[in-house]
């Protein structure tokens, strides 16, 4: 570590820990909504100072608008924010990073044209007599990316990154400006449980430090591994404000659903016999070596792996999003067009990808016409649309994953991120698909709709479907699949069949696997968080 | 689930109908005000005279601003237009001189060169990858060259008067070009809304890489709109020149900033995805009445200019503000 | 304003004048300037006069970037057809410092240091359209005007004249002028716009170009207003047919086939240090219905014999003086 | 960490580094061959007075090129430089010709009309929220319009020689324009590389909410950038005056084409964020000269345009083709 960044740790750790100190963020009675549709009823929310509190909901809760509000990105109709008792000007976003307030949006909000160390410095660049001081941020943004085992180089452009590694880049860039109160909307979504830990870690200490956390989740687990106060929205209205002691998860979860929630995964039926999807010796342009892999009619085969292992090139390799240099690739049987889209859709190869607002949705277009948009010709007729027939297809296909929206005719852009999610996955469900790769599937999708998902899934392989499943989520990839790949720096480093996914030790195994180490459960981040962690706002 | 019996009533209030109406109303309601006052300031504004004569005079430039709806649909522009009107009026008007009998073939080889010039824009932008701003300026270039050479540095004078029939009959009391853009509008309107086609330009517009995963065929779409432009340009090329009797390379010089505004102004965003055609004719509504207005009212060219540039910007500003307001 | 190279230099070797280069700067590639190049390109030819041509695309400052290019190419003379009057200063003081003799064609510069000007009367070719136009009205009505581009020596001189007539013409009412930039369909627009205004209280166009009357004639044709005398400038095809037809009560013949060869025959004199005269006017001769025909021959369909008269023509006129000479009915040497 | 070391190699040879590097290369090398081959047909094309005359033509797009970067930089458009050069070296003359012993009036006359003029473009784009391409294509008209009120319709003439001294004068063989030119060039160059509000420039462009949220404070950088064209296209305008002793409404129309031109053939995106100042001085040369070599060549304007069309295409295709080979 260079003595510079030394300093500045010390300058972040001598912040006291300030008790009595006023709350950190406050927002009192807020009330908004969206042409005339309340989505927060008069929600009233305090954060304490060395405090971590947990924002629960479904799918369209308001949990982002909430946050958006509390961040000064949208005015609220009613109501006001306080920062350490400061009055937050309206729907002003610099005002709240001025006064101490930091976000993690759920969209991420990454300049994709711009560097990882320039993303993490932007708006508290170093600077020095003769301009901006890139080497010290490249090497201070190093240190950072080092505490999430990252090691990538600071200078790659963030748009070649995937969503996982800007996930965290974001994180980093949130968790280093000094702020008082960060705001963390999903911040796991997209990130392995050995990422997740490292999460954990980094919110901890800045909890320690006095600073107020928010966070969203739809994983019981990580509100219980960090949350000391829970927080639950249903239809825009608090209805739980308690510490977490006081609360069960069947509490959690009844407050956020209105009911109770059934088993989460259901029953998988064995797999059939006859080979669906061929892929042979498949070159992905820039991976190290070609991957073969088949799966079978009715099986669900999952793809692990930490961030960045490859699993989402994979994925878009057979799609044919990502160019491919070799290999072939027969669906029943049949050779397929490789690095052409339309050509999968026509062997009934669907995609739902793991970048929603990049290469998932339209926002610009209503739900309809998204759900519509990868079966047109079969809701035209001579290139005229037949409106009845798309309408109902969509309606049942977004009923079948419990969309949450104000109708058929909702912009995409207005809808919360879990419903967005829904939306992208529902509209293959309108005509038949033989091979279905989805590439983190459940990414934001509330603990309700999750069910209804795997259940749809499941129904779907069961139907003959072959599935190809990359997923961050462990639980997820352990219960649904039937088989599992482990994915390393682009190559395929391990094979758990049924059994293996049952057995007690295969989260271990599959960590191990997954990070190249032999021996030893997952090995303590790389850089000590408790320095690396800082405020960089030592410039200006 | 909940939502359904709720949907019927918020779908028709729903935020995207809200904005739409906001959107609409408030361009609507600046053009009423535009029209109100040129009313109150001279009683001939109002005639059906004067009506026609805006037509007639929008006519053309509705033509080009409907591709260019569509081309900036899918976010990108074409520049070219303007000079394409000049390639295909002379291209017309040699036409005619050539076979003074047949003068269908002069509109029949107009729309063909502004194909042609429209296609390879398409090509260039849809295969070679070269940015729209620049594929289009080359082809502006490119074109108002080729006019000039046509007429070998001069217009083509001269010409058979049944070429003036072209765009100087009239059908119903309303010449060729007007029933054209009428027909123009309300066919790209329904197009856009009704057909798969329509969506799709959309689509691509909206999110490239989206449609391509949701199947759309990108390339084929990106080409399409170009073309078309480029042929609509054509058709408005031969009625210009149809209507003056004449072909000059310097016709429709410039055309293409007006096309674009009346879309933009319409509520189109230049990144793509989002706009109408109504609001494209709105936009062409605006820009024209005031042409004609201030003409009607003799205000001098320059000041013309000063007070055409603030209340455009002022239009738009109000309509911004207005679907923030309802949004 | 002198300052051609020395004379010594310059004399014949043996058979033909010298071979001489002109550099010229047009300010865009209108009809009338393509017109003209036609005739600069025959003169050019048939005396051993080699042409740099370049266009401006109406920017001054390209004119300027030409200038320079021409001066530090050595040519032997340089004829600007300025983009804007009273400009580039700086370029012909630059041209002279180089010895280099420097003429303004068809509009003007308004410098000293030019070597010669070879101008149409713009003054007198306005007094002659508004002349036109008060006969035909009786010297009683209203008129409106369509101008050139503003601030251009053509819409300043053309309006000059046309209001030196109109302040003898006390009955004589403008109900609206402005630009249509020369151009027939900003004309047309223009025109249909202020007979929306103003009906038929309107009973006369004076337009200072053919193109823009012939726009006002489209317009008229179209509100059914077939009785409104129009006349123009220029004489171009369509407005010579528009006279012969009775469409335009007349025009003013501005031959750019002879006005521009004649620039470059006095350019090659000058850079052969022979005698010229260095101040040459215009004058462009009234066209009606009396002598359309033969301008029609002369401009359309008998223009190959009048190209291959054009050096005789030329030669002829500036021994005369008079540079609008083309052997019209009524015209004079 | 294992990184530490491999750092520095991959740094260099990242996939930025070698875009970058395809990027600069690929129309470098088109520019050596458009030098190369005007060199081979003209023995004059590379005389130092001849690259003097290319510099000259260059400076006045300089000017305005270095602004317009930073317009689209930001995902924004400046149409209006070519109107605002107009009004202000109508203002520059008109200055001059008042108070014809302080030239150096007329400068900054003309620089804080410039100034306001953007400022007034700024204010609607960042306050008021009206997309840019209508705030400038509103003040293009106006500025137009206001341009030729300044004169009451015709150029400012008879200035005092010494107005010429501005642009005229040299200074180590280069006129003072050039010198412009050439600092501009180098100090945006090192200002986008090396100074905070270069990085948060390219920020508002690629994503302004993430700028927004990261404390940037967003509207005064749209703000500046447009306060900033419009300065520099104030001085450009003055620039062009003084070279020709003459204020001419006319001045400077059409420039924002091959401002705009030059930013994109350097590499940068209309979207924003992406782009340099370095590629806009290549983009600049490369438009110079052809205009240049072209012209000496005496190669008839409209084959001028003919060629330049398909060059300026073929060269962005060249350079769209290597940047996606090698990235
Ligand atoms: N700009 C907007 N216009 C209209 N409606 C909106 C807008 N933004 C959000 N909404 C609506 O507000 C409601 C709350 O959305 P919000 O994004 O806050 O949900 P959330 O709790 O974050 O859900 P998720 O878990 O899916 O992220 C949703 O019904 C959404 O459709
Ligand atoms: N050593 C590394 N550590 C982290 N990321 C890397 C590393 N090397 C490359 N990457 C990035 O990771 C990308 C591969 O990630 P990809 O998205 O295909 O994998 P993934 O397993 O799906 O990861 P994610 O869960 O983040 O989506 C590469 O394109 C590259 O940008
Ligand atoms: O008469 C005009 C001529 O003088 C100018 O050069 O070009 C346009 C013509 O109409
Ligand atoms: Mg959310
Ligand atoms: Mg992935």
């Amino acid at each position: 570590m260079t003595p510079d960044s030394a300093r500045n740790g010390e300058t972040a750790a001598d912040s006291p820990i300030a008790t009595d100190a006023p709350l950190a963020l406050e927002c009192i009675n807020i009330e908004k909504a969206f042409g005339g549709v309340p989505v927060l009823k008069g929600v009233s929310l305090a954060l304490t100072p060395g405090t971590i509190t947990a924002l629960a909901g479904e799918n369209g809760a308001g949990k982002s608008t909430l946050m958006k509000i509390a961040s000064g990105q949208y005015r609220p109709d009613k109501g006001n924010v306080l920062v350490r008792g400061h009055d937050l000007p309206d729907g002003n976003a610099q005002a709240a990073y001025r006064l101490g307030v930091a976000i993690v949006p759920q969209e991420l909000a990454s300049v994709l044209d711009l560097t990882v160390y320039e993303n993490i410095f932007l708006g508290r660049e170093l600077r020095g007599p003769t301009g901006l001081r890139r080497k010290a941020m490249i090497q201070k943004a190093r240190e950072n990316l080092e505490v999430f085992g990252v090691d990538i180089d600071p200078s790659t452009l963030m748009g070649t990154l995937s969503v996982g590694i800007r996930q965290i880049v974001e994180i980093i860039k949130a968790t280093n400006t000094g702020a008082k109160a960060i705001l963390l909307d999903e911040p796991t979504s997209a990130i392995s449980s050995k990422e997740v830990e490292r999460l954990v870690a980094v919110m901890r200490t800045l909890r320690d430090r006095g600073v107020a956390l928010l966070f969203t989740t739809h994983k019981m687990e990580e509100i219980r591994e960090l949350a000391d106060r829970v927080v639950v929205l249903r239809d825009g209205g608090l209805v739980v404000d308690k510490p977490l002691a006081q609360l069960t998860d069947d509490d959690i979860v009844t407050a956020m659903i209105g009911r109770e929630l059934e088993d989460l995964f259901p029953e998988r039926p064995e797999a059939g016999d006859t080979t669906i999807l061929e892929v042979t010796n498949l070159q992905v342009e820039g991976a190290p070596a070609p991957i073969s892999i088949s799966v079978k009619k009715g099986e669900i085969l999952g793809l692990a792996g930490l961030v960045g292992a490859g699993r989402t090139e994979l994925i878009e390799a057979i799609f044919g999003t990502r160019t491919t240099t070799g290999g072939t690739i027969a669906v029943s049987g049949k050779q397929m067009k490789r690095n052409n889209p339309s050509a999968a859709i026509v062997s009934k190869v669907a995609l739902v990808p793991e970048d929603r607002k990049g290469s998932g949705a339209v926002l610009t277009m209503d739900v309809l016409d998204n759900m519509s948009l990868p079966r047109l010709s079969s809701f035209s007729t001579a290139g005229w649309l037949q409106q009845g027939r798309r309408r109902s297809a969509a309606r049942e296909a977004t009923e079948s994953v419990r969309l949450r929206s104000r109708g058929m005719n909702q912009s995409m852009e207005t809808l919360s991120g879990g419903n967005q999610q829904k939306v992208v996955l529902a509209r293959w469900l309108t005509g038949p698909v033989d091979v279905l790769l989805l590439d983190e599937p459940t990414r934001g999708v509330d603990v309700g709709a999750r069910s209804e998902i795997y259940r749809i899934i499941v129904d779907l392989a069961a139907k003959g479907m072959a599935v190809v499943m990359a997923s961050s989520d462990m639980p997820e990839i352990l219960s649904l699949s039937h088989r599992a790949l482990v994915l390393r720096e682009g190559g395929i480093v391990g094979e758990l069949s049924r059994d293996d996914l049952d057995s007690a030790d295969v989260q271990e195994t599959i960590f191990r696997l997954a990070s190249g180490q032999l021996a030893d459960a997952p090995t303590q981040p790389s850089a000590p968080i408790n320095e690396s962690i800082n405020d960089n706002r030592d410039s200006e | 689930m909940t939502i359904t019996p709720v949907a019927d009533t918020t779908q028709r209030f729903s935020g995207k109908w809200f904005q739409d109406m906001a959107i609409r109303y408030a361009m609507v309601l600046v053009l009423i005000v535009v029209i109100a006052f040129f009313a109150y300031r001279s009683a001939r504004f109002g005639t059906v005279d004067n009506v026609t004569t805006i037509l007639i005079a929008a006519a053309p430039f509705a033509l080009i601003a409907l591709g260019q709806t569509l081309v900036i649909l899918t976010g990108g522009i074409d520049l070219s237009v303007g000079s394409v009107i000049a390639v295909s009026a002379m291209t017309g008007a040699l036409t005619a001189k050539t076979f003074p009998d047949q003068i269908w073939l002069a509109v029949v080889a107009a729309v063909i060169v502004g194909f042609l010039a429209g296609s390879i824009n398409g090509f260039v932008v849809s295969v070679m990858n070269v940015p729209p701003f620049i594929a289009t300026l080359g082809m502006l270039t490119l074109a108002s060259g080729v006019a000039y050479v046509i007429g070998n540095g001069a217009p083509i004078n001269g010409l058979p008067t049944e070429f003036g029939a072209i765009a100087n009959t009239q059908v119903l009391g309303l010449t060729i070009p007007v029933i054209l853009m009428i027909i123009g509008i309300i066919g790209f309107g329904v197009m856009m809304r009704r057909t798969a086609y329509g969506l799709r330009i959309y689509a691509v517009g909206g999110n490239r890489l989206a449609a391509e995963i949701a199947g759309v065929k990108t390339g084929r779409v990106l080409f399409s709109v170009y073309a078309i432009s480029g042929a609509l340009a054509g058709l408005s090329g031969v009625m210009l020149a149809s209507r003056v009797i004449s072909g000059a390379p310097t016709l429709g010089s410039g055309y293409e900033l007006d096309a674009i505004a009346a879309v933009v102004i319409g509520g189109a965003s230049l990144m793509g995805g989002r706009g109408t055609v109504w609001g494209t004719a709105l936009g062409l509504l605006l820009i024209q009445t005031l042409n004609n207005g201030l003409d009607i009212l003799t205000v001098p060219a320059y000041w013309q200019n000063v007070i055409k540039g603030v209340l455009i910007v002022a239009a738009v500003a109000v309509d911004v503000w207005a679907s923030k307001r309802r949004a | 304003a002198c300052g051609a190279g020395d004379p010594s230099a310059n004399q014949d070797n043996g058979d033909g004048p010298k071979r001489v280069t002109v550099g010229i700067t047009v300010y865009n590639m209108s009809s009338f300037i393509t017109e003209g190049k036609e005739g600069i390109d025959t003169y050019a030819d048939e005396n051993n006069i080699e042409i740099k041509w370049n266009s401006a695309n109406d920017d001054v400052s390209t004119q300027a970037s030409q200038v320079d290019q021409f001066i530090s190419a050595k040519v032997d003379a340089i004829i600007i057809v300025p983009v804007q009057a009273d400009t580039l200063q700086p370029q012909v003081t630059a041209a002279k410092n180089a010895n280099i003799p420097i003429m303004d064609v068809n509009a003007t510069l308004n410098n000293s240091d030019i070597t010669a000007s070879v101008q149409p009367d713009d003054v007198a070719a306005g007094e002659q359209e508004a002349t036109m136009m008060m006969d035909a009205l009786g010297s009683k009505g209203n008129v409106v005007i369509l101008q050139g581009p503003l601030g251009g020596s053509g819409e300043i001189n053309r309006g000059q004249g046309i209001d030196n007539v109109l302040a003898e013409n006390a009955d004589v009412k403008v109900l609206a002028k402005d630009t249509a930039n020369w151009k027939r369909d900003e004309a047309v627009n223009k025109m249909k716009n202020w007979i929306s205004a103003f009906g038929d209280e309107i009973d006369g166009v004076i337009a200072q170009n053919d193109d823009m009357g012939l726009g006002a004639v489209q317009a008229l044709r179209e509100a059914g207003m077939n009785d409104v005398p129009v006349v123009g400038i220029d004489g171009i095809e369509d407005g010579l047919n528009a006279v012969k037809k009775g469409d335009f009560i007349g025009t003013s013949l501005q031959n750019g086939t002879v006005q521009l060869a004649t620039g470059v025959a006095v350019a090659a004199r000058i850079a052969r240090g022979e005698d010229v005269n260095k101040e040459l006017v215009y004058t462009m001769p009234a066209i009606t219905t009396e002598n359309v025909d033969a301008a029609i021959e002369h401009v359309v369909t008998d223009r190959k014999a009048f190209l291959a008269g054009l050096t005789d023509l030329i030669n002829d006129n500036l021994k005369t003086g008079n540079i609008a000479y083309e052997g019209l009915p009524g015209q004079e040497k």
